[in-house]
């Protein structure tokens, strides 16, 4: 019966969770967005303006500190860091768009169908999922990438099959949780068929949990490549990425730290920029 | 019927507006006055949105830590005023001497804390030996009509039914020894059968232990022949005041009468269409002016609109029945002076 | 035989440790244009009767016919269509109301032009006026207006039954009169039969002219609903009707 | 109920072990040579594979294995020569306790920073401590090691950089290695510990029951302890867990960064070598670790919350 008190305020969604003083576009929103148009375009602009060199060595300037000329300085054989890093962006933001893909693809579509079917397709699906779940996954991969030869394609790929689970989990619980929503019921005895009530009523339901996700994925994805190539499976030298050029400054840790240090601050500051946008995001276009 | 001299609660004007984490506020209460004097039962009415359970929490002093509440007006218990108090002196001053049931017994028990440690927790300041805690638990138990008390008190609330478990949240507000009992719509989300034994089993301890009781509901019948006053409520504000056979037999306000004649009777049938009155509950995050049950009023002319009624004593009925409408003002504006009710002093 | 006829119906859950009969035997009619009341608490099988009546539930055993045919998912009119308890969560909170009323008739293929005149005449019908709600999503209405959506909706089907499924048992009282009426109206308008699952026996006074009184998947008592309410012949009956507190 | 779990578990297992046994077959080039150099003889590379079977079908090499590791025999290391299963019990303890000693810094970190924010949602405790949690979730934890490094050792000059020594040869030496990796773990850990478990509070804090048991009198901080942390504590039990699932393998981050010889950096360099007798053992091992972390976790379920114990209503 109607007794729950329906004042505003007493029906808000338990909001708390969240940081507050959101509802607006803050400095700090631009701020990531712009930082990370900035990079992605100079990761970009690094394919075709020789003026972005990663590879030319300068034996007159090894291990040069920060510098109007060497932004971010130069590393032991005076290639500069900060064309070497952003040509190392790259292979992340390939690599995370080719994994949200195919975990949005392909672990979205399992979990719905899954949850939407129940049945021997959700047996199916979730033995899938407990599979992927319980294999090492960085482990497999760096195996993988050893035996097949590193690539964007092949390292992209082959973490967006790790990212499959996390997806088609979260779309299987969002499914299951609108599959007896009295909604999709009433579409049922309508006359709408399975596919049709997938298509108008399951997925739209299911977007705002899947795409909250993908930032998290994407973060994910930078992260598991940026540890690939910290532990040397990533691209090979001289190929630069992130976590081959953290790693490689290691061994001039105390006379040049800038060359670990400032890719590692722009690798933290992307993932902490998709991180607050996307928790921005998934905090404001949640229904009122 | 019994002399109420000294208001065990008295709520005075008061208005309390609510604001959420994403700023959106309510104005859920508007200048309510209340008093309910000691063993009396007084019953709240209204629908969502009229501040009923709002009103029940802020006397607690029991608002969700997210909710920002601005309250003005009085609230005094026994003589000590609340309204003003940190939510921790609040809750000191009242201390026992209040407490809640609550509506959704399956929601208001912590499903991983055994019964019996959750009825006692009312009781945990005092110093007691576990012999005498396991005394009182058992009379609780006992008091609220569950046999078989030792499994009930090491049982979790999802082994028992939904009326044991009604029963075991009677219990864990009687642990304090209370003197005035909140009922936050406490048979709502039973079945018509157990309501019926939960309501007999409530106005049972009222008259044992002299339990003053508010009780909470959307229902004007529940009422009938439990409570010894009725207070409506529509959209924050009090509509009608007064004894319950009063209310029930000639209620003043059109809203009141509203609420009576909307429910299909079960006993005396009458041919559809039900009377029904136009539009939808007001909202509470815009501000009203007027009477808030104007715009759904068939009585309301311009002034209904425009200027708040003042709370009037009903004409041709007993001192204390009061309603806020401008048909009673004029009403009591022809008529002869109040008669005196025998044996009855309010005041 | 036409109308709504289920013969000894039976719908099982699985249950840990088990198998739960939520609905064991059960027969009942519904003779076209008739409205049946269907009164029982919690647990006595009346929700599980209902979506197994619309196919929403799977039946263990039993029939249950339309004028002498099985119960199939709709095509076109003269089906099932059902109206459920809660009134927000049974429309989709991403379409608009327009879409939402109009579903079966794009389900159907009717041309857009017709389908959106067809949904403004039903919202007109149910007392929505369609340039005040055509375009509103469910989260800018009240519970009542949002039923009266789910009638609509349900109506536009055209079915020659309609269950309805506690539908006003979530609303306030100043609302609940309201759509009463509405589906005494529209119902009696079309002349589609009605299965009105409640637990509140006065509104199945009101509304119904016979009642089936359910207890743990059993029908106890059915009948006339004047008869069975004023002379009840089975114990359970008689307890439920006493406990109704009235005025 | 917990036969069809028991089943699944099996047919995972039983799935991981075709895949592990497979991976030889995506190995382009021959992995005789690949693994003994371009040296060897033909009758070295002979006996190699028929040692390794490694260009039988999958269903028969696990089976082979599953018969040989049920003697005992994970075989050996081609790069070493000893024993894969003696190569793991030296190893595994050393990641253990680092993971170990790194759950419980972090559960340390987590319980009064969660307890404390969820207290007051909006407070600048609150405020500060989600702050801190949302910039460590987001970096990466070889970056928070390197940077744990640059700091303490480089720096300052407090702790030793890398490396790992023996308890039984220098107990101080052994602790004073394990601060910097112990930390790290903590810390990246406690970032996402504190995040689901404040979240989990404050859901919880906000049900009727908690309201309730406030209407009765019951103080908060007791009401935190005793009424609020238990049906809290689902997702937090299942990331520890979890945690512990990763003991073989999933330390090869922080093992490389502090240069410690667990079953991580055995893990990093097998796969550099194509070791396969030591990579299929890890893999097939890992998985069996992260079915049993779960199963843990399951039960703990039930010792928490009582609804899970006889199906849920």
């Amino acid at each position: 019966m109607a007794a729950v008190e329906q004042t505003p305020a007493a029906t808000a969604p338990h909001a708390a969770t969240q940081t507050y003083n959101r509802r607006r576009v803050g400095g700090l929103d631009l701020l990531c967005l712009t930082y990370l148009v900035c990079l992605a375009t100079g990761c970009l602009l690094s394919l075709v303006l020789p003026q972005i060199d990663a590879y030319g060595q300068d034996f007159t300037a090894v291990l040069q500190p920060p510098s109007p000329e060497h932004w971010f300085g130069t590393d032991s054989n005076g290639r500069d860091i900060f064309d070497r890093t952003l040509k190392g962006g790259l292979s992340s933001i390939v690599v995370a768009l080719l994994t949200v893909t195919i975990g949005i693809v392909v672990g979205g579509g399992l979990g719905v169908v899954g949850g939407y079917l129940g049945g021997v397709a959700d047996v199916v699906v979730g033995t899938l999922l407990e599979l992927l779940l319980s294999l090492p996954g960085l482990i497999l991969v760096m195996v993988v990438i050893t035996l097949l030869g590193p690539g964007y394609w092949t390292i992209g790929t082959l973490i967006g099959i790790f990212m499959i689970a996390p997806f088609a989990r979260i779309a299987r619980s969002a499914t299951l949780a609108v599959r007896d929503r009295s909604f999709v019921q009433a579409s049922r005895l309508l006359g709408a068929g399975p596919a049709r009530a997938i298509v108008t009523e399951v997925i739209p339901s299911v977007l705002p949990a899947v795409g909250a996700y993908a930032f998290t994925a994407v973060t994910a994805a930078v992260v598991a490549e940026g540890s690939l190539s910290f532990l040397g499976f990533g691209l090979q030298p001289p190929e630069p990425s992130w976590g081959g050029l953290i790693s490689e400054g290691r061994t001039h840790l105390g006379t040049a730290p800038w060359i670990t240090l400032a890719p590692s601050m722009v690798l933290c500051a992307t993932i902490l920029s998709v991180n607050l946008l996307g928790q921005r995001l998934s905090t404001t276009t949640r229904q009122p | 019927m019994t002399h109420h001299n000294h208001p065990l609660l008295s709520v005075r004007g008061l208005s309390v507006g609510l604001s959420d984490v994403d700023g959106r506020s309510a104005h859920v209460l508007e200048d309510v006055d209340l008093t309910v004097a000691a063993s009396e039962s007084v019953g709240l009415v209204g629908e969502s949105g009229s501040g009923k359970s709002v009103l029940a929490r802020t006397v607690l002093g029991l608002h969700p830590r997210t909710t920002h509440i601005t309250a003005q007006g009085g609230i005094s218990f026994a003589g000590n005023e609340l309204l003003g108090l940190t939510p921790r002196a609040h809750r000191q001053t009242l201390g026992t001497d209040v407490s809640m049931i609550f509506q959704d017994p399956s929601s208001s028990l912590n499903p991983v804390v055994r019964v019996g440690a959750q009825i006692l927790e009312a009781t945990h300041r005092r110093q007691s030996s576990a012999h005498q805690r396991r005394a009182l638990l058992t009379g609780l138990l006992e008091s609220v009509g569950l046999t078989d008390v030792e499994r009930i008190a090491r049982a979790y609330p999802s082994e028992l039914s939904g009326g044991q478990r009604q029963r075991v949240g009677i219990a864990a507000a009687l642990a304090g020894a209370p003197r005035l009992l909140m009922a936050d719509e406490p048979t709502t989300a039973l079945d018509v059968s157990v309501q019926r034994t939960i309501l007999d089993l409530l106005d049972q301890l009222r008259h044992e232990r002299s339990l003053a009781m508010i009780h909470v509901t959307h229902d004007l019948a529940l009422l009938s022949g439990r409570s010894d006053r009725i207070i409506v409520l529509y959209a924050g504000r009090v509509m009608e005041d007064g004894p319950t056979p009063q209310v029930l037999t000639q209620p003043a306000h059109p809203y009141t009468r509203a609420l009576m004649e909307m429910r299909p009777r079960l006993r005396r049938p009458q041919p559809l269409p039900l009377p029904q009155i136009r539009g939808d509950l007001p909202r509470l995050d815009q501000p009203r002016t007027g009477c808030p049950f104007a715009p759904r009023c068939a009585l309301a002319d311009t002034r209904c609109h425009s200027e708040r009624p003042p709370t009037t004593p009903v004409p041709e009925s007993t001192l204390g029945h009061v309603a806020a409408c401008w048909r009673t003002v004029e009403a009591a504006a022809l008529a002869v002076p109040l008669r005196e009710p025998a044996g009855r002093s309010h005041p | 035989m036409s109308g709504l006829v289920v013969t000894d119906l039976h719908v099982r859950y699985r249950v840990p440790g088990g198998v739960l009969d939520a609905v064991g035997g059960v027969s009942l009619a519904v003779r076209p244009g008739s409205a049946v009341g269907l009164v029982g608490e919690s647990g006595s099988g009346k929700s599980s009767l209902a979506r197994a009546i619309v196919g929403l539930t799977p039946i263990f055993s039993g029939s249950i016919l339309l004028d002498g045919q099985p119960v199939a998912p709709r095509r076109g009119p003269g089906g099932v269509q059902m109206v459920f308890q809660d009134p927000i969560g049974s429309l989709n909170p991403s379409r608009q109301v327009i879409d939402i009323v109009a579903e079966s008739l794009t389900i159907d293929g009717v041309r857009r032009a017709t389908r959106r005149e067809r949904a403004a005449e039903m919202l007109t019908e149910v007392g929505l006026p369609p340039n005040l709600f055509a375009t509103r999503r469910p989260g800018q209405l009240s519970g009542g207006q949002a039923q009266r959506v789910a009638i609509a909706r349900a109506l536009l089907a055209e079915p020659a039954v309609l269950v309805a499924d506690e539908p006003v048992s979530g609303v306030d009282v100043s609302v609940q009169a309201g759509l009463v009426n509405l589906l005494h109206r529209t119902t009696s308008k079309s002349g589609a039969a009605m299965l009105f699952v409640s637990h509140d026996l006065a509104i199945v006074r009101a509304l119904c002219d016979d009642i089936v009184v359910l207890k743990n998947g059993q029908v106890r008592e059915a009948g006339r609903t004047n008869a069975v309410i004023d002379d009840p012949q089975d114990s359970y009956t008689r307890e439920l009707i006493e406990a109704v507190p009235e005025i | 109920m917990l036969l069809t779990r028991i089943l699944r578990s099996v047919v995972v297992l039983a799935l991981v072990g075709l895949l592990t046994m497979a991976l030889p077959s995506l190995t382009t080039g021959n992995p005789a040579i690949a693994a003994l150099g371009m040296e060897a003889s033909r009758e070295q590379i002979a006996e190699f594979l028929s040692r390794l079977n490694l260009d039988d079908p999958a269903p028969q090499r696990l089976a082979a294995w599953l018969g040989n590791a049920a003697q005992g025999d994970l075989g050996s290391s081609l790069t070493t020569g000893r024993e894969v299963a003696e190569e793991i019990i030296t190893r595994l303890p050393i990641t253990l306790e680092l993971l170990a000693l790194g759950q419980v810094l972090a559960l340390a970190i987590t319980l009064p920073v969660a307890m404390a924010s969820a207290w007051r949602p909006g407070s600048i405790l609150d405020r500060f401590a989600t702050t801190v949690a949302f910039v460590l979730i987001s970096i990466p934890v070889f970056v928070l090691g390197l940077l744990a490094i640059a700091l303490f050792a480089v720096m300052l000059n407090l702790l030793p950089a890398t490396g790992w020594v023996h308890p039984l040869d220098d107990p101080v030496g052994h602790v004073r290695h394990l601060v910097l990796p112990v930390l790290t773990v903590g810390l990246s850990e406690a970032a996402v510990l504190v995040r689901v478990l404040r979240a989990d509070l404050i859901t919880t804090l906000g049900q009727p029951y908690v309201m309730a048991a406030r209407s009765r009198g019951m103080s908060l901080p007791r009401l935190m302890l005793t009424r609020a942390l238990r049906p809290s504590s689902l997702s937090t039990v299942t990331l520890v867990g979890l945690g512990f699932g990763a003991v073989f393998g999933g330390s090869a981050l922080i093992e490389t960064v502090f240069a410690v010889p667990g079953m991580g950096r055995l893990a990093v360099s097998a796969i550099g070598a194509r070791d396969f007798p030591v990579i299929e053992a890890i893999i097939i091992f890992s998985a069996v670790a992260v079915l049993l972390a779960m199963a843990i976790v399951d039960f703990l379920y039930t010792r928490i919350d009582p609804r899970t114990r006889r199906g849920r209503s």
